[in-house]
């Protein structure tokens, strides 16, 4: 078994041990067994990648492999791992793990909870490691779908509607992808012999007239889970009505196959559809940037406030990946990792206070710091790092942005750019408010005072969102170079 | 000379943060306060050794005092020449503010250790100290601009975290908030600047960048945007997020608010180090400043200087909380040295207000940090900020009386202390270039002596109010801290500034101008008579004073409303047009649009429920006309 | 003609001999034993099933071309009878409880084994008349098995609507037909193709043909029979319906246009074009608010009917392969999903979406099945469903649909809506009243358990598809 | 081969005949009406077999065999049409089209 596949082998297994856990006990450590395996697994996979490249090893994918499954079609179990991929597989497998921590207590139906949770990270991972675009797109809607399930049965609030809507946007998204899909498949070669493969798609010129067509087609394809204005509506109430696991795989991982579907399939495969379409949806993602910014600060649900600040970071990758050079590039795959992270820890925290306050309404909410200090201080920091505080990822992924999106000269870049830039100060604008409104000042209710203390599983979660975060942080120098590295074919197409 | 030990003078306070911050919980008071002020011992001694080694031993070669560079690395790669380092670099400015930081500093941690005790977060205290000292070291010694604005930013959270520091005070939350969101706002400008000068310049480096000889100075890259170089433009907004963090006018409105945190932070960050680091900035960058379109940014440091000082001097006399007056003193100071900095020359002598600048940062810092944690001493004794709980206290509080004269004096330019040769200096500078800034700052000196002997007066003589229990001096902790720094209040005003610091790096003499220098003494007398005739008594003065001034007094005592149109701005505008109808537009809109669609495709579902009438007559109908239907268009189309 | 020849029909003959067994089996059994009987009959199909796998005839034609055989029909014949075997395994509780004291239960098997063996020569013919016999031979059986329910005068209903609309769709094509014989004096499928000739005449013949074919597939105009024959039946007739039926109908439909009238394919495009998309529509807008499951599965099929109608549009291997393999796949996802409806129908004679709400929690196997079926019949991955309606996508687009696709998409979204609405009902709804737990039969196991294995290896494992693709060139003759 | 009569003159009446059963289908109320205007369709289209078999190809007899195929299957389908109906008029004393529209929506 290749390293790659175990990915997809291992969440597997796990599912197939769950279904025979009786209760919560058991199926709690079965999912911790299995995520922690995951985790090692992508720890391990850095090491042994960074050991392939320095053997040498400078073709664009590594750890390929290739099994053929339907021949006819020429479809084929492709897989292979450049180091884009293999942060968003830790991303994925630490948010997991961190998921599992959260939902240590879950009280209706265990077992099937933490099975649709392994199961949405099987598609996660399997997305993540895929270069055939079917099995991609498989990948993508075995995503999806367990949040159906996981936002209606462990929901809150309108959850019935808020997973409707979410799956239904999702899955009308995917009408579009797969339209692009095949549309890329049938010009991937002339002469009859297709393919899905990513790799050999791009050996082929595709006519600029069908990329004209095809790039915004694929492009909103996969923006849609990325949160683009003006689709991103589903994210909103969908983390809202979300169990706490969920909302941080939800927004940690699974927006993130967004933007890298973008940037693996869109940009890639259709360099010259992006450089004709980027003028608009550069307009829209920079409208999703401020957009999502300002509408976070009239918000009262914390869950609320979160995904808009969602919205609005995800726009950035969007918009820096509409930059179309490497240096923006690298800024929206870390601030993919960045956001995953930050966000993740987020809704770890906002669940942590929902679970003991009993609302997320910010202004039935003060004084938290007093009661739950744990909580609140992590929260404080959270937020700072999610404002782009120095020493926290965000800010090393949003400066990487900003630079780079100003390598552009025209003026129409210079504006969109500054425009992006103003959401550092509304960003501080909606956190600080949360922070001097839910935690600072006064005790807002005595009862507040009853709060229990964090425990250990919530501290471990916590810690596994943080710990990522201030690495990234503090030493940006060998993630962003790795990322770098495996940009330059993007670039070699884009040029 | 090996300086790369120098890179422990920023790490220290680093450590000391993460242990006291790790272990909060865990160490008693007493520990994590003394490993506070032995770090910041540590960090101080080396400063003052690393001053000692570069000005005295290795600093100059030739004539010109050389950069070096005590360590450096790279963090981030960005573009093939665009990188971020972090590193240490040494040069007479920085170097003074090594020292600048590390003594504040210290003495800042020395007098918490009486002024917080008893407090419950204690230990986030230091360990907030610790993190903003490092930040500031951090933000003097970076060798590129943006590790400056790494740590520019990163003291900008240390002062927003020391403001809350009492955090279930709604005003203290509110106030540490609109610190940190009004220097974010000046911060966009700073970012945006460096962005635009970084893509024209092809480097952050400061080195690059300042060299007069280098390829930006002379060749001046870029295009123009409304009539100014692009450059210009960059500079203008680099000093829009300086004007911020310096609290120049109008962006100053959060440092008034700032003093709702505890004082020796006040003393720290809103007097002595932070403040002054927009005043640092164009330092740093003085000969880009100076070169690029002839200095005409220069124009705007100056005249937004002057403006400030004269603007926060006024509202200072109106005002009835002492530290809200220490405040706009601050204000008003830092715009003395924008000011002085706005009409410097770059050589020899003509760089007379550069060194001018300079001087007053570190006079200023030492006097107005003793102001400040004179101020705490008495707030500590009568647990009031307000003028009208105070008076008669000298009999009390003897060393903070004598130590709180020493540094009015020193602010008011009294002769002989260390502020009168820096003021002079600022003036001469400001006298060579332009008239009316020279009168402004003239005014501004009477103003300070005058509003600096109003409060004196009304803390220290005056009748006794009815305390609760009697104010007494407090303990040796706070008193040591004040008499050193009353003596340094005095004492920098002898050292020959100019033999260090200079805009372009060589030593020249300043004289002390004498009817320039009697001028400026008079005016502060006179100041300081006003203040006496109003205060020393009670007396009803003031009052008619005020009255006089009608309009005037009200309009400056609300701080000529900024404050009121910000929020107006904020509140109304922000919160509750943009923000309000954005949130609306998302839910109604966007929201109900896509659940719009959903719904019409589910109602479109009930419209034609009636096809399916359940008669298969009806059915037999629409087969057969279906049927014909087909067969016509086909018949039709061929 | 000689025996090798005889067996070529080998089907056929295995059917009709199961018949007339069951025949005399009705005859000397006595009542007690007629539950063994069913048992016996059962047995009896599935080794019919069996051989049909295990011996392939012989590709070739006999009767002149009348009827014609090779390894796709043979591989559709087999997958009919798998389909009717899972039936009949699912009908067994309900045949031994219901039917044996009516006595009415050998006369079910005679019936649906007719209907079978129509359909097996309708997919075998070679020539109009062969099929037009074939094709009522395969729909008057179970307008009879429609209103098998005596008593219930909704079944007797569907009966009524079912055999007159039938017999109405029959008479238009049979007009059709004697026009396109008019035209050209052949019946013979390979006579006509070569004779035919672009006139009125023949496209009046083509569309009264199509539309009549139209009729059985349930596309939209000709539709409008499904629901209310499906709701009104007995379940097992339903499932029939909508799965056996309508299979091997859409197969013989492609035939006929991919070879009769290859060259009408001007005509025929567009007009599947048209009837694709309003089939979809049609069907997912109708199944969004339907409260009974069966009526809900009925809109569900017709709409399915509108996205096999892409595969058939590709008008070549890969259309044929699509096709074919979808088919059979939708075979296994409709089965699982009819079946759980049929458990829970016989136990407890609810049908409504609302009885449903909370179902996991009490029946979490049948649960699960439905929602496999569901989701196959969605789309969703892994199951096999998602990997069928991709490889129609697919065909489609190869000739350039990409606008079908898009709305076929689309409409997959939509359905997607409605089979969510049962999945919501079964988990994520507690009811205060829910379906008790109870315990099925062997065969029903039997069934769902081979309907889930289908659903579940029929995609991931691609050798099906790949024999599909293998023999899909026989389409063409 | 009728003459006097060309093909013309048949192929108008069984439309006709074709079209009034389907009418009748459409109108008539009475299911047994139903099943005999079915029959009208069934014999425009077998006497359209037959006539094009005598006219255009009277060398063979395809036509008129196909012929003898419907009216058999008519007979089978109006035998159990009547069943089905006459099961129906067992439970509802009744042979009403209206009575027949219970499913529907």
């Amino acid at each position: 078994m290749d390293i790659l596949s175990l990915f997809v082998v291992a969440p597997i297994i796990t599912v197939a041990a769950l279904l025979f856990t009786k209760n919560l006990q058991q199926s709690r450590v079965v999912a911790l067994i299995g995520s922690l395996v995951q985790f090692g697994m992508s720890i391990n996979l850095i090491f042994a990648y960074l050991a392939e490249r320095a053997t040498g090893n400078t073709s664009i994918m590594v750890f390929t492999k290739s099994v053929v499954w339907f021949k006819s079609l020429n479809i084929r179990y492709d897989i292979g791992a450049d180091g884009i991929t293999v942060f968003m597989i830790i991303l994925a497998s630490l948010v997991v793990l961190a998921g599992v921590f959260i939902s240590w207590k879950i009280k209706d139906l265990p077992k099937e909870f933490f099975i649709s949770l392994i199961v949405l990270a099987t598609g996660v991972y399997g997305f993540f490691i895929s270069l055939d675009l079917f099995l991609m797109f498989l990948f993508f809607e075995v995503a999806v779908i367990p949040m159906y399930l996981l936002i209606g049965i462990w929901g809150s609030g309108p959850k019935e509607k808020s997973a409707m809507k979410l799956t239904i946007m999702l899955m009308g998204a995917s009408a579009l992808l797969l339209v692009g899909l095949l549309g890329l498949y049938f010009y991937s070669s002339p002469d009859g012999n297709y393919t899905f493969n990513i790799l050999e798609i791009a050996k082929v010129n595709i006519p600029a007239q069908v990329q004209h067509y095809l790039f915004p087609v694929v492009f909103i394809g996969f923006a849609v889970i990325g949160a683009l204005f003006p689709f991103h509506t589903w994210s909103p109430s969908g983390h809202a009505s979300a169990p706490t696991a969920v909302s941080m795989l939800h927004a940690g991982v699974l927006m993130k196959l967004g933007g890298y579907g973008v940037f693996r399939v869109a940009m890639y495969l259709l360099p010259i559809g992006a450089k004709e379409w980027s003028w608009f949806f550069i307009i829209l993602s920079v409208i999703g940037v401020v957009y999502g910014a300002l509408s976070a600060i009239k918000q009262t649900d914390l869950k609320y406030i979160n995904a808009y600040s969602s919205v609005s970071h995800l726009g950035l990758v969007l918009f820096a990946l509409l930059m179309l050079n490497k240096t923006a590039w690298n800024g929206a795959i870390l601030q993919s990792l960045s956001h995953g992270f930050m966000t993740a820890l987020f809704f770890a925290l906002i669940g942590m206070i929902y679970e003991r306050a009993h609302t997320r309404d910010v202004r039935e909410l003060g004084g938290l710091l007093k009661v739950i200090p744990f909580i609140s201080v992590i929260y404080v920091i959270a937020g700072l790092a999610s404002l782009g505080l120095p020493g926290f990822s965000g800010f090393v992924a949003e400066m990487t942005i900003f630079v780079g999106a100003f390598q552009n000269v025209d003026i129409f870049h210079r504006v969109a750019t500054i425009l992006g830039v103003t959401v550092i100060v509304i960003t501080a604008v909606y956190i600080l408010r949360v922070v001097g409104m839910m935690l600072m000042g006064p005790l807002k209710k005595e009862e507040y005072r009853d709060f229990p203390k964090a425990t250990w599983y919530e501290k471990t979660g916590i810690f596994l969102m943080l710990i990522p975060i201030i690495i990234i942080g503090t030493t940006p120098l060998w993630i962003s170079d790795i990322i770098m590295e495996s940009i330059k074919p993007f670039i070699e197409r884009m040029l | 000379m090996n300086f790369s030990y120098t890179i422990l003078i920023p790490l220290i306070p680093l450590f000391v943060f993460l242990f006291v911050g790790i272990l909060h919980t865990k160490l008693t008071p007493k520990i994590a306060g003394s490993i506070g002020v032995l770090g910041l011992s540590t960090t101080t001694l080396l400063s003052l050794y690393t001053a000692y080694k570069y000005f005295f031993e290795v600093g100059k070669v030739g004539e010109v005092y050389q950069t070096f560079i005590g360590a450096k690395t790279t963090w981030i790669n960005f573009t093939d020449t665009l990188h971020i380092d972090m590193g240490v670099l040494l040069d007479p400015i920085s170097i003074m503010m090594l020292v600048v930081v590390s003594f504040i500093s210290l003495m800042v941690h020395i007098y918490s250790l009486g002024y917080m005790k008893g407090e419950a977060g204690f230990n986030r205290y230091y360990a907030f100290l610790s993190l903003f000292t490092f930040s500031m070291y951090g933000l003097v010694i970076a060798t590129n601009i943006f590790q400056m604005y790494i740590f520019w930013e990163l003291v900008g959270v240390s002062s927003f975290l020391l403001i809350g520091y009492y955090y279930d005070k709604p005003s203290a939350v509110a106030a540490a908030k609109k610190a940190f969101i009004v220097t974010r706002f000046a911060d966009l400008g700073f970012l945006i600047g460096i962005l635009i000068l970084s893509y024209y310049a092809g480097t952050f480096d400061f080195q690059t960048l300042n060299d007069p000889q280098g390829a930006i100075i002379l060749n001046g890259i870029g295009g123009s945007f409304m009539g100014l170089s692009v450059l210009t433009w960059a500079l203008i907004l680099m000093f829009m997020g300086g004007a911020g963090k310096s609290a120049m006018f109008p962006l100053h409105i959060w440092l008034p608010d700032a003093m709702e945190g505890p004082t020796p932070v006040s003393a720290l960050i809103h007097a002595a180090t932070m403040v002054v680091a927009g005043v640092y900035l164009v330092a740093r960058m003085f000969p880009l400043y100076y070169f690029i379109d002839g200095g005409f940014v220069l124009q705007i440091v100056a005249y937004v200087g002057a403006f400030t000082a004269l603007f926060a001097a006024i509202i200072a006399c109106t005002q009835n909380d002492i530290k809200r007056v220490l405040a706009f003193s601050t204000m008003s100071q830092i715009g003395y040295m924008m000011l002085a900095l706005g009409v410097s020359g770059y050589d020899g002598h003509e760089g007379l207000g550069y060194m001018a600048s300079m001087f007053h940062l570190f006079t200023h810092a030492m006097f107005k940090a003793l102001l400040f944690l004179g101020a705490g001493s008495v707030i500590h004794a009568v647990h009031s900020n307000l003028m009208k709980d105070m008076g008669g206290l000298r009999k009390y509080m003897p060393i903070t009386n004598i130590t709180f004269l020493i540094a009015a004096l020193s602010i008011s330019g009294f002769p002989f202390t260390s502020g009168f040769f820096s003021k002079d200096e600022i003036l001469a500078a400001a006298f060579e270039q332009n008239k009316l800034l020279y009168f402004v700052g003239l005014f501004v000196a009477g103003l300070t002596a005058f509003y600096m002997f109003r409060i004196y007066f009304s803390i220290f003589w005056g009748k006794d109010r009815d305390y609760k229990h009697a104010p007494h001096e407090s303990p040796l902790t706070m008193t040591i801290p004040l008499i050193l720094l009353a003596i340094l209040s005095i004492a920098p005003g002898y050292i020959h500034f100019s033999d260090f610091i200079s805009a372009d790096r060589t030593s020249f003499v300043a004289h002390l101008d004498f009817p320039l220098a009697i001028t400026a003494v008079v005016t502060g007398l006179i100041g300081i008579l006003v203040a006496f005739v109003f205060y020393k008594k009670e007396s009803n003065i003031p009052e008619r004073a005020t009255k006089a001034f009608g309009a005037i007094y009200t309009w400056a005592y609300h701080k000529f409303y900024i404050d009121e149109l910000y929020l107006f701005v904020t509140k109304k505008i922000i919160f509750n047009v943009v923000s309000a109808s954005f949130a609306w537009f998302d839910k109604k809109v966007i929201d109900d649009g896509m659940i719009g669609i959903g719904n019409a495709t589910i109602n479109s579902s009930d419209k034609i429920k009636k096809l399916q009438s359940g008669k298969f007559q009806d059915y037999a109908t629409w087969f057969v006309v279906g049927a014909i239907a087909l067969v016509l268009y086909f018949l039709y189309k061929n | 003609m000689n025996l090798e020849m005889f067996l070529k029909m080998q089907n056929e003959l295995l059917l009709v001999g199961l018949l007339l067994a069951v025949l005399i089996g009705e005859i000397i059994t006595s009542q007690k034993s007629k539950v063994k009987l069913i048992n016996v009959t059962i047995i009896g199909f599935a080794l019919v099933t069996l051989i049909g796998f295990i011996y392939q005839p012989t590709q070739g034609s006999i009767f002149g071309g009348m009827f014609r055989t090779n390894a796709l029909i043979q591989l559709l014949k087999n997958g009919l009878n798998v389909g009717v075997l899972i039936i009949l395994m699912q009908s067994a509780g309900w045949l031994k409880e219901s039917l044996v004291p009516q006595k009415k239960s050998a006369e079910f098997f005679m019936l649906m084994f007719s209907s079978v063996i129509g359909l097996n020569f309708m997919i075998s013919s070679g020539d109009f008349l062969m099929f037009y016999v074939a094709l009522e031979l395969s729909t008057l059986p179970v307008a009879a098995l429609a209103s098998y329910n005596a008593y219930k005068r909704q079944s007797a209903e569907a009966g009524i609507k079912l055999i007159l609309s039938a017999t109405l769709a029959s008479g238009l094509a049979l007009f059709g037909i004697s026009f396109l014989y008019g035209a050209t004096g052949a019946l013979y499928f390979d006579d006509m193709a070569n004779l035919l000739q672009m006139s009125n005449l023949t496209i009046l013949g083509l569309v009264f043909f199509f539309a009549g074919l139209s009729f059985k597939v349930s596309l939209v105009p000709f539709h409008f029979w499904t629901a209310d024959v499906y709701e009104g039946s007995p379940i097992n007739v339903t499932s029939y319906l909508s799965v056996i039926s309508k299979g091997a109908a859409v197969f013989i439909m492609m035939f006929i246009l991919f070879n009769v009238f290859k060259a009408f394919t001007s005509i025929w495009q567009p007009m599947l074009y048209g009837v694709a998309i309003a089939t979809m529509f049609v069907g997912n807008l109708f199944a969004l608010r339907q409260q009974n499951l069966k009526r809900f599965l009925a809109f569900s099929s017709v709409a399915q009917a509108g996205f096999m109608l892409l595969g058939i549009l590709n008008g070549g291997v890969l259309g044929a392969t699509s096709v074919v393999y979808f088919v059979l796949v939708y075979m296994f996802s409709n089965l699982g999903a009819f079946g759980v409806v049929q458990a829970i129908s016989h136990k407890t004679g609810k049908e409504n979406m609302k009885d449903y709400e909370g179902l996991y929690r009490t029946n979490p196997l049948l649960s699960l099945i439905m929602m496999l079926g569901l989701f196959s019949l969605a789309g969703i991955p892994p199951v096999a469903g998602f990997f069928g309606k991709f490889f129609l996508f697919t065909a489609a687009a190869g000739k350039g649909y990409y606008i079908l696709v898009f709305i076929a998409v689309v409409n997959a979204t939509i359905s997607l809506y409605y089979y969510l609405k049962v999945i919501r009902a079964m988990f994520l709804r507690v009811s205060d009243n829910p379906i008790p737990y109870f315990k099925n039969d062997i065969f029903m196991k039997l069934g769902l358990a081979s309907a889930a294995a289908g659903i579940l290896v029929l995609g991931l494992y691609s050798p099906l598809f790949e024999y599909v693709q293998s023999i899909s060139n026989l389409i063409f003759n | 081969m009728i003459s006097g009569i060309s093909i013309y003159h048949i192929l108008t009446l069984t439309t006709i005949l074709f079209f009034i059963g389907v009418y009748g289908f459409i109108t008539r109320k009475n299911l047994i009406a139903i099943l005999i205007s079915i029959e009208l369709i069934l014999n425009a289209s077998a006497i359209n077999f037959v006539i094009f078999n005598t006219y255009l190809y009277p060398d063979m007899l395809q036509g008129v065999y196909y012929s003898i195929f419907i009216v058999a299957i008519a007979a089978a389908e109006s035998a159990l049409a009547v069943s089905i109906i006459v099961s129906f008029y067992r439970m509802l004393a009744s042979v009403d089209v209206k009575d027949t529209e219970t499913l529907k929506y």
